[in-house]
């Protein structure tokens, strides 16, 4: 049972050394060049591949994930767009009706709202609108994040996503699950919401040497515990394994389940894992009402009532548009005293 | 500061000498639609007559069958504006693409869907062109790369610009004509799809069906221009408004504008000045135009000018119009007998197409959907 | 306690003549008048406020509920819009700030996603962003709803703008609520998602004779009962009291609640009635993943924990891409039949 | 087929010859900038230069603090543009209204903001123009009718339109002024209210300060027609594009703009071409232009260019301006000070604002987020 971060990597590297023996071993990068990787080797494998964003090009992007790719690949393949995200986003689906595989930056989450008629009414809904007969397998990366950027642009909507059939969310939270599930997406036949978050891009991790690809499914154990489960994704999955370590330090166990995958949602493991622990925390840095946490509590209730001994807990952000003060943000933002004093409260 | 670039219909850049007959021509000048007549074969002149009263037909049982309560939601009559369809789609080859708005059902015809699946899909059966899951909204014919109808105003701009995106990126000899209304040029996503068109000079056709109206409201209250092909304008698109009612114009200025695009200049913004005869859809009171309007329009009736224009040139006479009326007729008739006759979906294939992967064990298994508590969980 | 409808407007119309005493009673209006007349109050009371929406002129508006008002207001007061979703609400957020009372219609919830940069990004963000120093008090009035629309026009967000603190949100299904909602709405300081349903514009009911608004707070007991709460809105609320009417028949009590506005989300009378009866389902429209049942169940497994016998029950849509067939249409909406197994799953 | 109405700058409109003095014209024609140069009082062209230099050394002394991080975020600098707002600005009265985009220091201190509170507000503090909650991309002016700047590219032209419609339906003798950037042009959001504007004739001038690029991407990839007045054509809206690098230019255009709304003709677009000499924010690498290019513009620098033109024109001298810059940078030194004095916002009116209306019992009651637990619930 790993109870530090650096334990859980090496945990996390002997548990991959098994998946890529083949290619010879782990190293370690970033997420950001984990997703870089991820869309080069496709890129380099299917001509179809092409991307498309507003900054993209010589620019690198916003959060600098497609740096010198435009030069690599010319601008046929790499697509500065106009700042146009309801155009973008319906001009990649035709793209991928027709046979193209188009990856989208939308550069943060918060534009997405932009395009979400056509991430809704068009992408998600081409394939079922049309008996099947059409498929619009785009990719669409963006990212959540905050860091003193108002109220506009601090805000993270994956749990409206999860609410849409037809889409698969995915909100990766470690370099290797950025690059597996990036690499599954390019190569799936279904519209995917791929959510990275500014501030992990510069997080380390190891990834399997050779390719590799994940199934967007799934929820993974990052820490067993017995205490407690206590579950996040993307950016709140690393702040989890913090509280948790400090738990440990204190003499509660937690497992720290990445939930990973937002739909579909894999409510399975968690209950699983309630099952053990009988206890549970969601950590989130959306605003609590209504964001994804409200539905895994309201699905494991359902599925683990009986092994439920204390009130499921919900950690998340303060309600109010973000300001900007910084000693304001901090306060809003979640951290790792708001997880502990969460779990603690159900013990 | 861009030169506008609209030019009004001339019938100059249609022809097909090669084909051209000696039949004689009943307009004196070289008007719009006159070399259409002169190059188009008599079988394909008089296949133009019977797709026009073919949609006019079909539009017509489908809101008796609709008054039967045998199709249900919204219900976009294409009665008044088949020339449109019928001419625009003349000029596409099977490479070619097409994406169309709700009022879907002239274009579906057109291309060559046959009025018996596309009939089935109005009374929501598992025969229908999209197997009874997009309804009339959402028509299609695959083989001809009929992308669909969209019931989002202007949501499918971007998307026909998208599969002109492709059709570019693999340089296929293709172009993507794309169908809307005068009210959607009011909305972004159109003003969008323009511009990423015209920049990367996608071989695009915006073909606008300009009828005067949105719904209830009347061009001049929600669009600051009269004329649509004004737009093309900000995006320095070559633009050309043409009578929507005469079918030969209209193939004449679609051809046109396939050309101009197969010859790599880019996007063609088409205006097509046209009229629906019924309501916006069945629900529709038209309580916001004039009886008189609606009749003066009327009597320019794309159907019955074409045919005498056929006649007069001798093409055909009474007798050949009546016994295409009468196949027509039949055609529906077993349209009709097909749609009735189709099963409805099977209620198990309820998640069927939700995804094109297999829904994954995850899912199946967390039991938010699937569960085998039945269908609600 | 009241077990059929009949019974229920009885109870009513006593419960609202002691509000209504003073202008001497009830009378019965549909829905759909039931708005018209706090449209007309409001705009006769009030020359600033004006009504912006696609078709709600000449046409009287897609369901009608706008007829005549251009004639009677003049085309200065009651404005056609272009088909431009996302432009119309920031016409109105601006003319709000302004000092103008817009009351927007968007046809259908659906087009509201195009719509939705304006409504969060801006409009639920105006007032606190800019620190109290501007307001921007319009209304959204908006229908959900579903008829063989097919999938782009059948669905329902509501849960969505829950989310979203800085928004008002509600969604009668009285006629009673309709009007004094939408009143209070227009004379109120916050932008307001006001959300219809196309299939109740017709429902009759009473409402008190004079004038009269109901502050944009708290769930409303529609029939008590002491073995299970059934908790839903606008047209669900409708369902459960007709499920409620059929398990009284059964012999089970059931206590009905109309959460009518989505936010604030009054979870305080929910877990009320939960203490009493132990058991829960709520019943909604929506997909059930991360629809607003979603919230409701766990905000009251979080309040209510001790009080619940058994898992929380949640009825929603199956998850699909809403089909045009009316066979797979039916099945798809929750009925009667669906709430009442759910019921006794908890019993 | 509507005509166009962009026209280029011509100083024939700008006049105020009752006020017009004797002083002697540098340039021998009439060209942009002369006669604002003869009518404009000497306290008025030497407050334009100050407002610039204010601006100027605003940018610079907020980069630098950005650097010992007490600013965080983004940081837009309008150090190179400064002339487009300052001779904006003059031409509005009292009574007019403004909303600008995200880069809006100029904006705010052009029209009267205390640069102390405009400081704060980018240090985050109470004191700031929003009490620390907007922050650099949200600055406002309440008394001047500054709406505030805004940070989702197009999202408040809308906002703007709205503006304008409030004060036609309230029969205001004032304009809404309305800034955004090149690529905010080609947003939906953009083309839905410069219908609206046009079809309703609103007052409302939509200046467009065309710096070439939108972030790191250069125009040519991302707009169809390089000029961005092209697009008013589309909406038939009177157009006009001025060199932005010169104020008097810029007040005289702006001054047109403004008469041309009040006296009911609608609204009024103004390209005013401009350039921004650092990166679109701190975190710009700056790797999408030349160097050179970028030298070439900061020759033509604004503030320097207008300095040479007052010195030129006899309206000051060297002392004169040493004189402005000694009083402007003790201005600054003084903000700074109240900004660093000034307390961040008490941690107990975290839920201030939120809701215009007291937020009411139930969400009190439940406990969702307000509730006795703390903050987190
Ligand atoms: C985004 C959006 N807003 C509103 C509607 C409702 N609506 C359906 S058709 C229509 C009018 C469209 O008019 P036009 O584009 O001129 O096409 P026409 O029906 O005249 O062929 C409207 C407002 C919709 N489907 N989508
Ligand atoms: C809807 C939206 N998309 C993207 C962004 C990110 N973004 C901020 S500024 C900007 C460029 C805007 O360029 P322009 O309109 O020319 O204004 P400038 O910064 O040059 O003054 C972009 C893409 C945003 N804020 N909003
Ligand atoms: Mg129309
Ligand atoms: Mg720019």
């Amino acid at each position: 049972m790993a109870s530090t971060l650096a334990e859980l990597e090496e945990m996390q590297r002997e548990a991959a050394k098994g998946a890529s023996r083949a290619s010879g071993g782990m190293r370690e990068v970033t997420y950001r060049d984990a997703l870089r990787e991820a869309i080069t080797e496709e890129m380099d494998k299917n001509p179809n591949v092409l991307l498309l964003g507003e900054d993209i090009g010589a620019y690198g992007g916003s959060y600098v994930v497609t740096r010198g790719f435009q030069e690599k690949y010319g601008r046929k393949r790499v697509i500065d767009t106009p700042i146009a995200e309801l155009g973008i986003v319906g001009v990649a689906v035709g793209a991928a009706m027709a046979g193209l595989k188009p990856i989208v930056e939308l550069m943060t989450i918060n534009f997405s709202l932009l395009a979400i008629d056509q991430i809704v009414n068009h992408a998600a809904k081409i394939h079922y609108m049309f008996g099947g007969q059409f498929t619009a397998p785009l990719v669409i990366r963006t990212a959540s994040g905050w860091g003193q950027l108002g109220a506009t642009h601090s805000q993270t909507f994956e749990g409206w996503y999860a609410h849409v059939p037809g889409l698969r969310v995915v909100m990766p939270s470690t370099p290797r699950d950025a690059k597996g599930f990036l690499k599954a997406a390019v190569q799936g036949n279904d519209p995917v919401m791929f959510i990275e978050h500014s501030l992990i891009y510069r997080n380390r991790g190891l990834i399997p040497d050779g390719e590799y690809i994940l199934p967007l499914e799934g929820a993974e154990v990052r820490k067993e515990g017995s205490d407690v489960t206590i579950v996040s994704w993307s950016r709140g999955a690393i702040l989890a394994m913090g509280a948790a370590d400090e738990l440990e330090r204190e003499g509660i166990s937690s497992e720290v389940i990445d939930m990973r995958v937002l739909r579909p949602l894999d409510i399975d493991t968690v209950a699983k894992s309630v099952a053990k622990t009988n206890r549970l925390v969601i950590v989130e840095e959306s605003w609590r009402t209504m964001g994804l946490g409200a539905e895994i509590a309201a699905a494991v209730q359902e599925v683990a009532f009986d092994d439920l001994d204390a009130p499921i807990g919900r950690v998340g952000s303060i309600e109010v548009p973000m300001p900007y003060a910084r000693n304001l943000e901090r306060i809003i933002i979640p951290g790792k005293d708001e997880v502990i004093q969460a779990v603690k409260a159900t013990l | 500061m861009s030169r506008a670039k609209a030019t009004t219909t001339n019938g100059a850049a249609a022809n097909g000498a090669s084909r051209r007959r000696g039949r004689s021509a009943s307009k004196t000048d070289n008007g719009p639609g006159v070399d259409a007549l002169h190059a188009l074969e008599k079988s394909e002149l008089l296949s133009l007559y019977r797709q026009m009263y073919l949609i006019r037909r079909f539009e017509e049982r489908s809101a008796e069958q609709y008054a039967y309560g045998k199709i249900g939601g919204f219900l976009h009559l294409y009665i008044g504006e088949e020339a449109v369809a019928v001419g625009a789609i003349k000029a596409l080859s099977p490479a070619d693409h097409l994406v169309t708005h709700y009022r879907d059902h002239g274009y579906a015809l057109a291309i060559g869907a046959d009025p018996g699946p596309v009939m089935a899909e109005l009374f929501g059966k598992e025969t229908g062109t999209t197997k009874g899951r997009g309804g009339s909204m959402h028509l299609t014919h695959v083989e001809r790369h009929f992308w669909g109808g969209y019931a989002i105003v202007a949501g499918h701009l971007p998307i026909a610009t998208g599969i002109g995106l492709a059709l570019q990126y693999q340089e296929q000899d293709a172009v993507c004509m794309c169908i809307f209304g005068d009210g959607a040029t009011n909305a972004g996503a159109f003003h969008e799809a323009l511009n990423m068109a015209a920049i990367w000079k996608l071989p695009v056709i915006f073909l606008c069906e300009n009828n005067l109206y949105a719904m209830g409201t009347a061009h001049q209250y929600i669009s600051a221009v009269p004329s649509m092909a004004t737009k093309a304008l900000a995006y320095d698109m070559k633009a050309e408004t043409v009578d929507g009612q005469d079918v030969l114009a209209m193939y004449e200025a679609a051809r046109r504008a396939v050309e101009w695009c197969k010859a790599g200049n880019g996007p063609y913004f088409l205006e097509a000045m046209t009229y629906r005869f019924r309501g916006h859809s069945m629900a529709d009171p038209e309580t916001y135009r004039d009886k008189d309007e609606v009749e003066q329009y009327r009597s320019r009736d794309p159907i019955t000018a074409y045919q005498e224009q056929l006649i007069e040139a001798g093409v055909a006479d009474k007798a050949v119009f009546e016994q295409i009326d009468r196949e027509v007729e039949e055609q529906l008739e077993a349209a009709i007998f097909f749609a009735d006759a189709s099963p409805f979906p099977d209620p198990s294939t309820i998640y069927d197409y939700v995804y094109a992967e297999p829904i994954w064990e995850t899912i199946a298994r967390n039991g938010a959907s699937e569960d085998s508590e039945g269908p609600r969980g």
